[in-house]
């Protein structure tokens, strides 16, 4: 049996190896597939914080994640019209800056996971995977209605925005950025899991009665914890609508938040490279599968069935030969 | 807006509610006996239709492309159950949605490998078909008024068989206490599978009358589990009363917010605008309408635990 | 990477050649999930088109974009930094053409459209790589109201989903037909029961239907309202009266007018040719998607007779002659490349088992779009 | 006499046509064990979970430390120096052992919102857990999975979780229930010593224990306070030898 350690660092290997190869062959789209698996790493890793840590079973982690393409698309689309984004009380313009854009992804999804949370969070077990939906599927039909910002049509970017000293429409270089994001979450999630908070989280979730009994607050700790997550899953958002140039209400759809989780689960909930596993392999069954069938789903389906079926906590539990974190 | 459209709109909201009490039912005894959630529940509403326009496309005869949309999605449903389902009921909630989020790509995508990609047909028969004139001088089609009948009798039948019956006693005991039925002697694996039989039957024939009046296609179960979802969160998960009356709450609210919010916005605004901004919120509603119950009664109207 | 989608327009014989293809074309269209059966008659057509020519030095690589725009530009990126294609064409939605149009023609591809062609790309979004070789998407739904007009209604009852396509649609409409209007109602998109609508329109005292609803919402709707007995006549674009989707919504359609660029009995040498070849081929009647990919493959063909792809400019101004047999009928080019063209309209008739279309007159005459003047090309 | 730590007054709750608490008058002075006996369904657990605040009363007050805390959450009474323990053992069973007493060291000192610092390298709060932890003869087990302990070294662990929080006043929900004699034995020796540090407020079923450690002795039946006294005294009680002893005086 290998060791989880072992596994992810094996992970880290392909997530450099792979692109540098894809490089120096010259294969600029294998990198594009790539910094898909990084984002979609990315979103999964954030729904992992409140999934894995906070046992908080969102199915709506599309808003986030949507929310995030909006604030890249709503913000990039004024800049690239030059139509200000407000005139009153105050002038604010659109910016096709990453940072900036980054920033606002985050802001608002954490305000949103704050407003959902603080409605969500009144429930429990499936009565919260229902509200989430719900809530997710409210946002979808808003997008998809509200016309100002293309309604389903959604809002296309003719240049992917800008990052200072880069140029972001080389693959290779947007790529990086991406990466470096994976790293900045990766590292804060491993560090949450060890902290205080971690501590106080992952109690909430195994035995809230008792973390009340100390005085502490499980609610407010879950809270906090769907708003880390939440931000982190709109910053993905921000960057997968950088990587198309494009926003769409897709982005809210609750398909997506399917999606989301399955990357987690599939790679196997609440491990650090969990998401990172599960996002490469459903982007490369979608792409090894796609080539092979139009009926590719069929074969994704039944691919992800036996994996739970096995229940072995993910592929990155399977690898490491450790059952499922939590039972 | 006049009375007679609106007793129309009231049956139309009716007629809708009692369609998706029949899903509802399902995915509420299901999840209320076994503690699963099964997405792949708008899976085998779309096997109901689709058998039944097999059927009905190869005999001519409605009532037995009704039969037949009954039993594939029973016999389906209980496959399901013996070959995945059975597996997932000690696992928590995570897993089980992850297997039924693949049941709904296998059903999909085989679905259409069998039938192909274009729609299928499926038509009122002509004994049902057209419109009648109710008392006040409403013109309803017939077809839509079969349909409350038959919704409210299977509600009514469905009572009786959960109140009355041995199984019924059984399917109860079961939701308060599996320890204790299994105790009592009865085969809960045998239960379990007649329960998701059960519940996948009344979806598939809910596809098949659906079927009927819409168009018969892949992927045409989904919007309606995410619907019946919301009618029994609203319910309490595990209460039939609790889904009948989510179901008609969620049927109303959609055909009446389609409705009148359009025309409350035109108090405000221009018409055009109001038509496009009331129709945005409409197909909010019956989610807004979930969040305010959840946040007023976290379990549901009639659900009992949390 | 793309076993099954690397397909040649030639027999396989010519596959040794095709090594050294001149042209290729990626085509992304939808191939699984609910609209499949529109992207599978755009590649038959297309594809039909190019065996026709003979030629055997373009290349197509086919796609699947499940409909969904992010998979879609996600091909579109394989396709341009893989596969190094010339030129794209095959989006059926407009969701999707808006997601991948702008960035590829912005790289200087081409992209010539089978279908969707949103007002954003005809107008101040318009690009001199991008052809919409079938419509303007408001054209069929302005045929629709000029019809309505010309006919006599007086007080239509329109209907569309509340989305940018069917917000235009009911634009378009009234753009052509300025008259009194019973009432105007946007459905939630992806509905399926109008059991509320119909009750509307029954309530309204309308004299005449006019709907845009595509997919299996048209089918729902047309069913619900042939059994609700308002009987009113009913005018609508040619997507809900497809060849595919007519065969799903049965009786319910017989004697429903819609508005056209191309039916299959349009009396015309090249139409005639293609019906019978595709029947024969594929063993089904050509729906207007086929039409469509049928008449972009033959546009292709056209220009690369008289300029290589490697000399846009050259390129560019060969398909803007749109010098090839159209299975429309006339066909010319609008300064901002979309079809001048007359759009018909069509009657929902039963013929022996099949439910199909056949003209009954002209809606509009060498119609071109309401956008020209907006694109600066 | 001094002023109880722990008092209720009047404490009434109902459900339905049930009467569980039935105008319960009880209190804890320092330095005391006050044992609650009675037999099964006779409303102890209701009672804690009133005086926890995990069950508001229809009726009565609760008093910590001579405030009113009837209407404060379990958070506030816990903050106010109250700590209890569970009938079932309620640990994070994939958290170790240390990780469980560090719970309860964050609840009492320190704060839950560091985010990013490792909270086993936070030198104070880990030593002061494991401190704890040796009290109760758990240090050596501290890297263990708690799902691993046995019943007993769980039941340990709850008393030390509840030990962490350095509290003013103890509620403990059957410390004893499915420990084995020796379990008692050490169990015993444990409440018996930490009685100088706070009060408990002890439900419990084994009789052994409780007349080796009780200072008082309240008998509840059928919600009722029936008997309440020195261990003598309710030893010698005919009411509490009838409806709870069983037997017939």
């Amino acid at each position: 049996m290998i060791r989880e350690r072992t596994v992810n660092a094996a992970i880290l290997a392909l997530l450099v190896a792979v692109p540098a190869w894809a490089q120096w062959a010259d294969e600029p789209f294998t990198i594009t597939l790539a910094t898909r698996v990084v984002i979609f790493a990315v979103a999964a890793v954030g729904l992992n914080i409140a999934l894995g840590l906070g046992g908080l079973v969102s199915l709506g982690h599309a808003v986030y994640f949507g929310l995030g393409g909006y604030a890249m698309g709503v913000l990039a689309s004024h800049a690239q019209n030059y139509s200000p984004l407000m005139e009153w009380p105050l002038q604010l313009d659109g910016t096709k800056s990453m940072p900036v854009i980054w920033l606002t992804a985050i802001l608002s999804s954490a305000l949103a996971a704050v407003a959902i949370g603080l409605l969500a969070l009144r429930t429990t077990g499936v009565y919260f995977i229902m509200i989430t939906l719900a809530f997710g599927q409210m946002a979808y039909f808003f997008a998809i209605s509200w016309p100002a910002y293309g309604g389903e049509d959604g809002l296309s970017i003719y240049v992917r925005n800008s990052f200072p000293g880069l140029n972001t429409l080389i693959p290779i270089q947007f790529y990086g950025l991406c990466l470096a994001w994976l790293g900045v979450v990766l590292f804060l999630n491993a560090r949450l899991a060890r902290s205080s908070f971690g501590l106080v989280l992952t109690a909430a979730r195994q035995v809230p009665q008792r973390v009340e009994a100390v005085g502490l607050d499980p609610t407010r700790a879950k809270l906090v914890a769907l708003v880390i997550s939440g931000a982190i899953t709109g910053l993905a958002g921000a960057l997968f609508a950088d990587l198309n140039r494009f926003v769409s209400p897709t982005m809210l759809s609750w398909q997506m938040s399917g999606e989301i989780m399955v990357f987690v689960i599939l790679g196997g909930v609440a491990r650090l490279f969990g998401p990172v596993a599960g996002a490469g392999i459903f982007v490369l069954l979608e792409h090894l599968l796609g080539g092979i069938s139009e009926y590719w789903q069929l074969f994704l389906g039944i691919i992800l069935l036996l994996i739970v079926l096995s229940g072995r906590g993910g592929v990155v539990g399977m690898l490491s030969g450790r059952g499922a974190t939590h039972e | 807006m006049s009375a007679i459209l609106i007793v129309e709109q009231v049956l139309n909201g009716l007629q809708s509610g009692v369609m998706l009490f029949l899903m509802a039912a399902g995915l509420t005894l299901i999840f209320g006996v076994m503690g699963l959630i099964n997405l792949a529940h708008g899976s085998l509403y779309m096997v109901g239709a689709f058998a039944a326009a097999a059927v009905a496309g190869a005999t001519g005869s409605f009532v037995l492309a009704l039969g037949a949309a009954l039993v594939a999605a029973a016999l389906a449903g209980g496959i399901v159950e013996l070959v995945v389902i059975r597996r997932l009921y000690g696992r928590d909630h995570l897993d089980q949605v992850l297997a039924t989020f693949a049941l709904i790509l296998i059903f999909s995508e085989g679905t259409r490998w069998l039938f192909g990609s274009f729609p299928l047909y499926l038509d009122i028969p002509d004994w049902l078909a057209g419109p009648v004139t109710l008392p006040g001088g409403i013109q309803y089609p017939l077809y839509r008024l079969a349909l409350i009948v038959v919704g409210l009798v299977i509600a009514a039948g469905l009572g009786l068989l959960i109140s009355r019956t041995r199984i019924g006693i059984q399917i109860r005991a079961g939701e308060n206490d599996r320890e204790m039925i299994a105790a009592l002697g009865v085969d809960i694996s045998r239960l379990y599978t007649l329960v998701f039989a059960l519940g996948a039957g009344l979806a598939g024939l809910a596809g098949a009358l659906v079927g009927a009046i819409q168009s018969v296609q892949v992927g045409m179960g989904e919007p309606v589990l995410i619907s019946a979802f919301v009618v029994i969160v609203i319910g309490g998960i595990g209460s039939i009363k609790g889904a009948l009356v989510g179901a008609l709450m969620v049927g109303l609210t959609d055909t009446l917010g389609g409705i009148f919010l359009p025309e409350l916005f035109k108090l405000f605004t221009d018409p055009a605008k109001a038509t496009a901004t009331g129709s945005a919120f409409a197909s909010m509603a019956i989610y807004v309408l979930m969040a305010a119950v959840l946040v007023w009664r976290p379990t549901g109207l009639f659900g009992a635990r949390a | 990477m793309s076993m099954k989608t690397l397909m040649t327009a030639a027999a396989l014989a010519a596959l040794a050649q095709s090594a050294g293809a001149e042209v290729k074309v990626g085509m992304i269209t939808t191939l699984s999930g609910g609209g499949a059966s529109l992207g599978i008659d755009t590649r038959d057509g297309f594809m039909l088109a190019l065996d026709k020519s003979g030629r055997d030095d373009i290349e197509v690589i086919i796609e699947d974009d499940q409909r969904k725009p992010d998979v879609a530009v996600q091909i579109t990126d394989k396709m341009i930094q893989s596969e190094k294609v010339d030129v794209l064409t095959g989006i059926v939605w407009s969701n999707l053409a808006m997601a991948v149009v702008p960035a590829a023609t912005a790289q200087g591809l081409f992209y010539l459209s089978t279908n969707a062609a949103p007002a954003q790309l005809a107008g101040k979004g318009c690009n001199q790589n991008y052809f919409a070789v079938s419509y303007q998407n408001d054209n069929l739904h302005e045929a629709a109201g000029a019809y309505t007009k010309e006919a006599g209604y007086a007080k239509p009852f329109i209907l569309a989903p509340n989305y940018p396509a069917g917000q235009d649609s009911l634009n378009g409409f009234k753009r052509f037909y300025d008259g009194e209007l019973a009432g105007e109602i946007y459905t939630e998109l992806g509905q399926t029961d109008y059991a509320a609508e119909i009750a509307q329109i029954r309530a309204s005292g309308a004299d005449s239907v006019f709907f845009f609803l595509p997919g299996g919402m048209g089918i729902s709707f047309l069913k619900q309202y042939a059994d609700s007995g308002v009987g009113l006549p009913v005018v609508g674009p040619a997507f809900s009266f497809d060849q595919a989707i007519l065969q799903a919504v049965g009786e319910a359609a017989v004697g429903v007018s819609n508005t056209s660029t191309w039916s299959k009995d349009l009396d015309n040498p090249a139409n005639a040719a293609f019906v019978a070849a595709f029947q024969e081929k594929y063993d089904r009647l050509p729906s207007i998607y086929a039409a469509q990919g049928y008449d972009t493959a033959n546009l292709l063909v056209s220009a690369l007779e008289k300029a290589d792809v490697s000399d846009a400019d050259a390129f560019r101004a060969a398909l803007a002659e749109a010098d090839f047999d159209s299975v429309r009928g006339k066909f010319s080019f609008a300064a901002n490349h979309h079809p001048i063209q007359d759009i018909y309209v069509r009657e929902v008739i039963k013929e022996g088992d099949i439910y199909t279309n056949k003209i009954t007159g002209i809606a509009m005459e060498d119609r071109a779009n309401a956008y020209v003047d907006e694109c600066s090309m | 006499m001094s002023e109880p730590l722990l008092a209720t007054r009047g404490l009434t709750k109902r459900f339905g046509a049930l009467t569980v608490s039935e105008d319960i008058s009880i209190d804890l002075r320092a330095g005391e064990i006050h044992a609650i006996i009675g037999p099964n369904g006779a409303g102890k657990s209701t009672l804690i979970a009133q005086i926890c605040g995990a069950l508001p009363p229809d009726a009565g007050d609760i008093h910590i430390l001579g405030r009113d805390a009837t209407r404060l959450d379990t958070r506030a009474r816990a903050r106010l120096g109250l700590a209890r323990t569970f009938q079932i053992s309620a640990l994070a069973m994939e958290h170790t052992v240390l990780q469980n007493a560090l719970l309860g060291c964050l609840g009492a000192r320190g704060t839950p919102w560091r985010f990013l610092s490792d909270v086993l390298r936070n030198g104070h709060l880990r030593s002061r857990a494991e401190a704890t932890l040796e009290r109760v003869g758990l240090l050596d087990l501290a890297a263990v999975r708690t799902a691993e302990l046995s019943h007993g070294q769980r039941r340990l662990l709850e008393v030390a979780v509840a030990l962490t929080l350095e509290p003013k006043i103890f509620v403990m929900d059957e410390p004893m229930a499915g420990l084995g004699a020796e379990g008692s034995r050490h169990m015993t020796e444990i409440l018996s010593n930490l009685r100088k540090e706070a009060p408990i407020l002890l439900v419990e079923h084994d009789m052994d224990a409780v007349f080796a450690l009780a200072d008082r002795i309240s008998v509840l039946v059928y919600g009722r306070v029936v008997a309440s006294g020195t261990v003598e005294e309710i030893r010698a009680d005919p009411t509490v030898r009838e409806a709870y002893l069983g037997e017939d005086a």
